[in-house]
């Protein structure tokens, strides 16, 4: 057991405990709160896999804007969720069932591939140079140019889209004069 | 690879033990009477009406989500940053172009209305 | 005389070798005691930067400040502080336990997380993060979240309402932090900010984005929190924002994050654009680096400390109006500008300053041209509004 | 080291752990909750895969990033229809959505 395994587990325990009780956590506010930590885990299991930036990215994206704007929901809808009644529902155990099956199947994949099997990364990415070359990458015509714009495009449809759909009908029509 | 997390991977620990501490000094040394009154919500002695969950209004969501398209939008823009110098003008112009397709968005917004507070 | 803080850390490490440590294991543990000072430290000074700020804002204020506890005052944190400990710490009922108390320790700790990647001489900082200007955007979400965790915990309609405006206005002027954190970030090549204060060798870049400069610091003292943008602890409104529910040490916590964050902000600024421990002789005598550090973050904290005694309060729909119609769009147009005349400059082969100045300069010309004319529009909307109302009175009373 | 199968594991059950959430959750914002965990286990999958497999190529960041895009679009738009639900209808409780259904 090397420290880099040790921290592996203990991170992967506690993203998937975390994870756990996002699905089962009877309070939704918990439950957003739990999927932080998961989130979190997830970060420091980039942080392992020597993504820097995509570790940074993961807390800024997922715990900064999209956990508060899932929390933002949760409390503005609330009323009704703090009802009593089930969190789940009737048939939840036909979805465990599904899931286990699930995973059944993904882990004899996974087992069954023998490159999945490897013992350690094979090359060393270059340690500065990679972000550098990710923000290249990004621009160039020859590589994920279109890729990037569309995302950009995506988010802009997403943001139009969503305002649409959360302003009160009464406000959309009073805007815009 | 990992070495500069080490210092981060100890420093918010502390960071979170060290108030900690001071907070649980505070409840440990501090003089404990709980009584039905001091246990009510504060609103500067009036009585409480109704429950906390008051519903609040959309607003804040709409201003929640502009922030989270453009926050996506500006860590997109970080490696390009990094890259800057190496590039060609073209390229430039490429990162130049994401940033106004949403500056389209927030125009969008702008003239909606929905920036506004009332 | 030559590296003071190479010479100790080589030091500390043969000493602990001494002891027979594996050198990886040693410098873990010097690593885990250098963030165990640092934190220390840095909880430690707020007691300092308390005093001094009450002191400032009395001297603004036209009066003494705390002056009766030691010399000048200088230990009435501390008595403060002894007072906070010995209060009891009345807790309501229906609160969310875990969350409650968790709050206010991740309000410190985002703080006090942003030091890791300070740089505060030559070759003396926490660490060197390649990608250190994302690691602070992201360890200040993590205070986002707390703010938010206390207004929910503490079953107080108020304190969620405060909460609610609270993380509003942090998210909201983030976007404008963020977008001109990527100014630094082109001009130096690099996120990591020993690298951008390595870049500021020659200029600092202030002297190329005077505009990003100055956005930067209206949003950094916004994310903060303080007046002019005090919102959040509106008193007389919201009887008092996120933290209402909360006493004794607890309230302390939220009261040490903000006066640690201020200083933070005139750090981070003056890392980012004044040149950190730049300045004459610094590469030298790496101390005298740490000199001009701190010299220059405490004359933007005084700066911030101005502004917090000199302006009133804004509404919170002119908040976000600053933020979202005024900030926001400058961001985006101080980005676009500064990548498209600094590559045109080099490939030009202009003076890349003098260019950048001049762009910053037409575009500060054009936002006062624009801003005029809106002050103007509105003037004379009211006038109109007046006119009629003026109007209708005489016809009224006749 | 880290064997590559460890990572895959932990992310497969990270995966059905949010495809369950999604199943039983009666509440919406619980499903969308669900479906962040599931994209959360891809990003880890893809990452994994690049830092093992292909360390030289940038493909594996780049999916990821877009996966980051789609899901705060996913995110802001998902929640806002939850929202604009919740207005008219006052529930946010799927079962009770289903004016579509007939």
């Amino acid at each position: 057991m090397t420290v880099l395994q040790i921290v592996f587990l203990v991170t992967g325990f506690v993203t998937l405990l975390a994870g756990v009780m996002v699905v089962a956590s009877p309070k939704l506010v918990h439950a957003a709160l739990w999927l932080i930590v998961s989130l979190a885990g997830v970060a420091v299991l980039f942080v392992l896999l020597n993504a820097n930036f995509l570790a940074v990215v993961q807390v800024v994206v997922y715990i900064g804007a999209i956990a508060i704007l899932i929390i933002f929901a949760v409390m503005l809808t609330r009323r009704v969720m703090a009802d009593t009644g089930p969190t789940h529902n009737p048939s939840w155990w036909l979805a465990l069932i599904s899931a286990l099956v699930l995973l059944g199947g993904l882990l004899a994949l996974i087992l069954q591939v023998p490159a999945f099997a490897q013992a350690g990364p094979t090359a060393q990415p270059a340690a500065d140079s990679g972000l550098s070359d990710l923000g290249t990458a990004l621009v160039d015509v020859n590589r994920f140019l279109l890729p990037f714009e569309v995302a950009s495009v995506l988010l802009l449809a997403a943001l139009i889209g969503a305002m649409a759909i959360a302003r009160p009908a009464d406000a959309a029509e009073e805007g815009g004069e | 690879m990992h070495d500069p997390w080490v210092f981060v991977a100890f420093l918010l620990p502390i960071g979170l033990l060290l108030p900690a501490v001071a907070v649980l000094m505070g409840i440990l040394l501090g003089p404990r009477k709980p009584n039905a009154i001091k246990g009510t919500t504060y609103e500067c002695g009036i009585e409480t009406v109704g429950e906390t969950w008051v519903q609040f209004r959309a607003s804040y969501y709409i201003f929640a989500l502009i922030f989270v398209v453009f926050d996506v939008e500006a860590v997109f823009l970080f490696p390009w940053a990094v890259a800057y110098q190496q590039m060609q003008l073209y390229m430039v112009l490429e990162g130049v172009l994401f940033l106004l397709i949403l500056a389209a968005g927030l125009l969008y917004a702008w003239r909606k209305g929905a920036l506004e507070w009332v | 005389m030559g590296d003071p803080f190479g010479l100790i850390g080589q030091w500390l490490m043969d000493l602990v070798t001494g002891w027979g440590m594996q050198p990886v294991a040693a410098l873990t543990l010097l690593r885990f005691l250098g963030a165990a000072i640092l934190a220390t430290v840095l909880l430690l000074v707020c007691f300092l930067l308390i005093v001094a700020e009450r002191k400032l804002l009395g001297r603004f204020q036209d009066r003494y400040g705390p002056n009766r506890v030691g010399p000048w005052g200088v230990f009435q944190t501390v008595a403060d502080f002894v007072k906070l400990i010995g209060k009891e710490i009345v807790v309501p009922d229906g609160i969310d336990k875990p969350v409650y108390w968790l709050a206010p320790l991740l309000v410190v700790m985002s703080v006090v997380g942003i030091w890791a990647v300070v740089p505060f001489a030559p070759g003396f900082l926490g660490t060197d993060l390649n990608v250190g200007i994302l690691y602070i955007v992201s360890v200040g979400a993590i205070g986002t979240l707390g703010i938010i965790m206390a207004g929910w915990s503490s079953n107080n309609k108020f304190a969620l309402l405060g909460a609610f405006r609270a993380v509003a206005q942090l998210v909201s002027y983030e976007i404008p932090m963020v977008l001109t954190l990527l100014v630094p970030t082109m001009l130096a090549g690099s996120m990591g900010i020993a690298a951008i204060v390595e870049a500021q060798k020659d200029m600092w870049f202030i002297t190329a984005a005077p505009l990003a400069a100055l956005v930067f610091l209206i949003s950094s003292v916004a994310e903060n929190g303080r007046a002019p943008f005090d919102l959040m602890e509106g008193e007389s409104e919201i009887v008092a924002g996120f933290n209402i529910e909360y006493g004794g040490l607890a309230f302390g916590m939220f009261y040490v994050g903000e006066f640690l964050h201020a200083f933070t902000v005139g750090v981070l600024f003056s890392t980012l654009f004044l040149g950190g421990w730049q300045g004459p002789g610094a590469e030298q005598f790496p101390l005298l680096g740490l000199v001009y550090f701190f010299a220059k973050a405490f004359v933007v904290w005084f700066i911030t400390v101005w502004i917090r005694g000199s302006f009133p309060r804004v509404r919170i729909d002119q908040l976000l109006s600053l933020n979202w119609k005024f900030l926001t769009p400058l961001a985006l147009l101080i980005v676009s500008l500064t990548a498209v005349v600094d590559k045109l400059a080099v490939e030009q082969g202009w003076s890349r300053i003098l260019a950048l100045l001049a762009a910053n300069g037409a575009l500060f010309v054009g936002t006062m041209a624009v801003l005029g004319a809106y002050g103007r529009s509105v003037r004379l909307r009211e006038e109109r509004l007046r006119a009629t109302a003026g109007g209708l009175s005489t016809g009224i009373a006749r | 080291m880290i064997p590559l199968s460890w990572y895959l594991i932990l992310s497969a059950l990270l995966f059905c752990v949010g495809a369950f959430g999604v199943l039983a959750r009666r509440n919406a914002v619980g499903i969308l909750m669900g479906i962040e965990l599931m994209l959360n286990a891809v990003n880890l999958n893809l990452v994994a895969f690049w830092r093992y497999l292909t360390p030289g190529l940038i493909a594996g960041q780049v999916f990821t990033l877009i996966v980051f895009a789609v899901a705060a679009s996913e995110a802001s738009v998902g929640l806002a229809l939850i929202i604009s639900i919740y207005r008219r209808r006052s529930t946010v409780v799927v079962d009770e959505i289903n004016l579509m259904k007939w």
